[in-house]
């Protein structure tokens, strides 16, 4: 506790400065980009890499039904990981918080697809030249192109969709963060000010034509855009909320079980649109996503009940989930740019790390409640790390080879891309937290936490006799 | 005058109770789910690493009855709950001043 | 209480009377269905239409695997609405009505199965030419032609199941209304009439090349046809079972709002395949579909929210749950006619008119125990009414203008088969009650009430020590 | 001195209860689910043609009252929770020997 009390109080006197960082990484990262304008284009990576190895200018392709029933297929299985996850993270709280917990996973379906559909997209995915945005161009998706050229074969509103669905669920994991403990308007205003100023930032500079897309980072899936961004931005949050009420003193073990079984479950169903989708199309490079996706969640599950059998001497069903959540994290930026070797590798490496990682923080003693840092963050680190490590242009000849396949200079790329997301996200986070904070409050008072956010925010209850 | 007997059983251990209180005359029972621990500990278990005491489930059967049928059910519930094992459980016996039936209003012994 | 037990009253004794109208008013439909004949298949409407606007003899497609692809994927989805709906229900009872309230759901899947396959389809979507079934030509899907017109690129197998779980769900909606206290007998001799005398035949007035489809009313997925026949037969069904014994007196918080969560979660998830699948083509159409339900149903949740804000001071998770089904179920039967802006506003309103409606209902003191009415019967009139006004040519050239596209003929359709449904659905099952409560009894016994359905219904309990 | 009375009652008569007992100077009360049965049985339950012999679900309404007050609750419940049919339940007075209010330390009556 007195490292992390220390922690948290530079934390916050620092949070000038640290913002300052943050930006001014933006400002040279803006000046690489200038450098770096020449190889725009070129082999901008991710989704669109994949899903468009061939596109270039003067040759539309037709659409196909089959691209566009996998993809709006992957669409409706994304939409459910919100939903696993919110079940996944309320099994996990205490009982006078569980409806709390599943509201801030439901309720951001409906917050982010308005903000998508209005501002969101145009945002991260317009035509725009900024270095942080894709500008306003496409508010209200007014003056969509029929087809965008991330994804040529499937109607523009198909890819569209897809997208909103990596932008709901973003935000949702940061969730696992500050659980049991934010006031619900607090919750709201800063999901919305994040999903604006950060995931949709992050999605353009990896996805939508920006700077680390120019410069061939590879992210097929959202390693850096979904995970690394919302665990770096939990960590930072964890640290700013302070521990939950009687944290180390209390009990707190999770209220039942099977709902955080079941949400495990759709999370892995629902991976396999956003990670075989993410192809953006029905081709052999979707299915080599999705085999890799299954191998290294799988892989990835067994090894955290193994790490579990030699620390604590008995595997547990808390495990087996959180370590298949891992596996699916690590395996994100990888799926389509690593072979079934690689997978397997990743899958397993992730549980150690994450778990150790947990520990470390049960050390420290900050309240990342459901560790969204220590499997979102360090996950989405490792899956980062290790596409440059394991990836092969034989897989996916819009990506690249990894230090394995003899080409290091990829890894220094996507560390590139993991110091700025992780970067950022902490400095974003930190601005943001103090907007809000001061403005419409983000912790509940003590009394309400005591009562439970059920009560206290949502006045109803999770089970009735 | 009556008695109201508490025991603390293991969950296993319900339906053998009640079948032998039906030799008995068939007493009227409630059962309740509670957690606890004896005289031993409870049992650790471990979240993500993280260690939590836990408790040990188990069920309070309580039955009304009258004095003279105190001996008798007591005597059925430890012969039906007993393992031999640590954590088979207790039984409390405490004094009721009154029972009432609430659909005729009959009070006292003929109540329970 | 007053109000209600006159109005029940009134309505025990006017059953012939209503039945009477309700007869009269079908054969002065089909008079004006024999005026109407010349205009037949000319602008036949919802997925039909939808699906099909260049369909004419003589012309085949050929089979698309893609389109194939997203209508089993539909079938798939739309299959799982209804376990979706039975947590849905099943979460707002009482604990000792869960299992019979889910069963109401599940149960239905296998009945209406068999029915559909057996006789369902075939009335509904059969070749003949009688004002309210298709014929018994497809008896046990004998003779079925390769490809339905209605969907052109798929087998004919393909449309006939993604259609059965329309057929599904549709009186499974309807339990919302009886919810713990009709007897399981009852329940499933209703609900196979019901089946075969209201849903075929609407079915078939509307999408089986029946009257209204020929009218040119706009359904795109089911509106009328799903969401308005169960809604009001829902209020009929109300007003003549009476309420649930110890209603307004004893305390009915929904038992596991968990669950609630989970089955609306279920419902979103599926609807994709419900409006999206419509299209019966993995094509632009299916992608307008999925995005304005996506959209209308974020609008209505959030609407919902701001509702409740205002008038009780706090959003609640099933309010929002509540909202989110609202605003699928308005854009319906718009999701393949509207654009974005439509959808928003769909969306917004629907919101506001179930929450009235509900505290109406509360007020008059009936009880449709969970709002099958306030929300299926309103929400779907306010769908089919706004398709009417949002509708463009622009978006589905099947389709047709609404009134803000300077058509106010197209309302004036709309308005007739809301009539039609609302009439048609509330006097077939005013008589299919008395039918089957004189024969197998629809409402349980009091004591048996009191024990709950589970046991008394089915001997069983969801929950055990 | 004073008296814990127990009510095990039907869930559905909950409300009338809870509202009775607020006309009676509304003493603190808590309310736990059970299950149990009467003199009357239980009921058969069956699961994949398995027989088990279930309880029913009941709730025990305790509020721990002055002594003077004790009748004026117990008629409060009686005619709450009746319904005139078997399975309305009981109610179990007995003595209590002490209460003590945790957050003061006030002990006796003054903390019933």
């Amino acid at each position: 506790m007195g490292f992390f009390e220390k922690l948290r109080a530079l934390f916050k006197r620092r949070t000038a400065a640290l913002a300052a960082a943050g930006f001014s990484a933006l400002a040279s990262a803006a000046v690489w980009a200038q450098q770096a304008a020449p190889v725009t284009t070129a082999a901008s990576a991710g989704a669109s890499a994949a899903a468009a190895p061939v596109v270039s200018a003067g040759s539309p392709q037709a659409i196909s039904a089959g691209d566009t029933a996998w993809l709006l297929a992957s669409a409706a299985l994304v939409l459910l990981m919100t939903p696993g996850l919110a079940f996944f993270y309320a099994g996990m709280v205490r009982k006078k918080n569980v409806m709390a917990t599943i509201m801030q996973s439901f309720i951001m379906i409906a917050l982010i697809s308005v903000q998508w559909v209005i501002w969101g997209y145009s945002l991260a995915f317009g035509p725009g030249k900024s270095f942080l945005f894709g500008g306003l161009d496409w508010l209200f998706l007014k003056h969509l192109p029929d087809v965008s050229p991330l994804a040529p074969t499937v109607p523009h509103y198909a890819y569209m969709i897809f997208q909103a669905m990596f932008a709901i669920i973003t935000p949702a994991l940061i969730c696992g963060a500050y659980a049991e403990r934010l006031s619900f308007k607090g919750f709201v205003v800063f999901s919305l000010l994040w999903a604006t100023f950060v995931y949709d930032p992050i999605a353009h500079l990896v996805w939508g034509g920006g700077y680390f897309g120019s410069l061939g980072a590879l992210d097929f899936a959202g390693g850096t855009v979904v995970h690394m961004s919302s665990g770096y931005s939990a960590l930072a949050l964890a640290l700013l909320l302070g521990t939950r009420k009687g944290y180390g003193k209390e009990n707190m073990p999770p209220h039942n079980l099977t709902l955080v079984l079941l949400g495990a479950s759709l999370l892995w169903f629902g991976w396999f649109g956003f990670n075989a989708g993410s192809a953006c199309a029905a081709n052999a490079l979707a299915c080599n996503a999705f085999v890799t996706t299954n191998t290294a969640t799988a892989m990835a599950a067994l090894m955290w009940c193994a790490v579990e059998m030699v620390h604590r001497g008995k595997a547990t069903t808390l495990g087996a989930a959180s370590g298949a959540v891992a596996g699916l994290v690590a395996i994100t930026p990888a799926c389509g740019f690593v072979d079934l070797i690689g997978s397997l590798w990743i899958g397993a490496i992730v549980s150690i790390l994450c778990y150790t990682a947990i520990q470390v923080k049960i050390k420290l003693g900050y309240d990342d409640s459901l560790d969204t840092f220590g499997v979102h963050g360090v996950g989405g680190t490792w899956g980062a790390l290790a596409t440059g490590i394991w990836a092969l242009k034989s897989i996916n000849s819009g990506g690249a080879d990894g230090v394995l396949a003899g080409n290091p200079g990829q890894f220094l790329i996507q560390l590139k891309t993991v110091g700025f997301t992780a970067v950022y996200s902490i400095a974003l986070t930190v601005v943001l937290y103090f907007i809000v904070d001061k403005t419409v409050g983000m912790r509940v008072h003590q009394k309400e936490e005591e009562l439970g956010l059920d009560l206290s925010q949502h006045g109803e209850e999770g089970y009735h006799i | 005058m009556m008695k109201k007997i508490e025991a603390i059983i293991r969950p296993s251990a319900l339906r053998a109770v009640l079948d032998g209180l039906k030799a008995v005359g068939y007493p009227g029972v409630t059962v309740a789910e509670v957690q606890g621990h004896g005289k031993q500990k409870g049992i650790t278990e471990s979240y993500r690493g993280q260690s939590v005491e836990g408790l040990l489930p188990k069920l309070v059967v309580t039955a009304v009855v009258g004095d003279k049928q105190v001996k008798k059910v007591v005597d059925i519930i430890v012969k039906s709950a007993r393992t031999g094992e640590i954590g088979d459980g207790k039984i409390f016996v405490s004094p009721v001043s009154d029972a009432i039936r609430i659909r005729t209003g009959e009070k006292g012994e003929k109540a329970v």
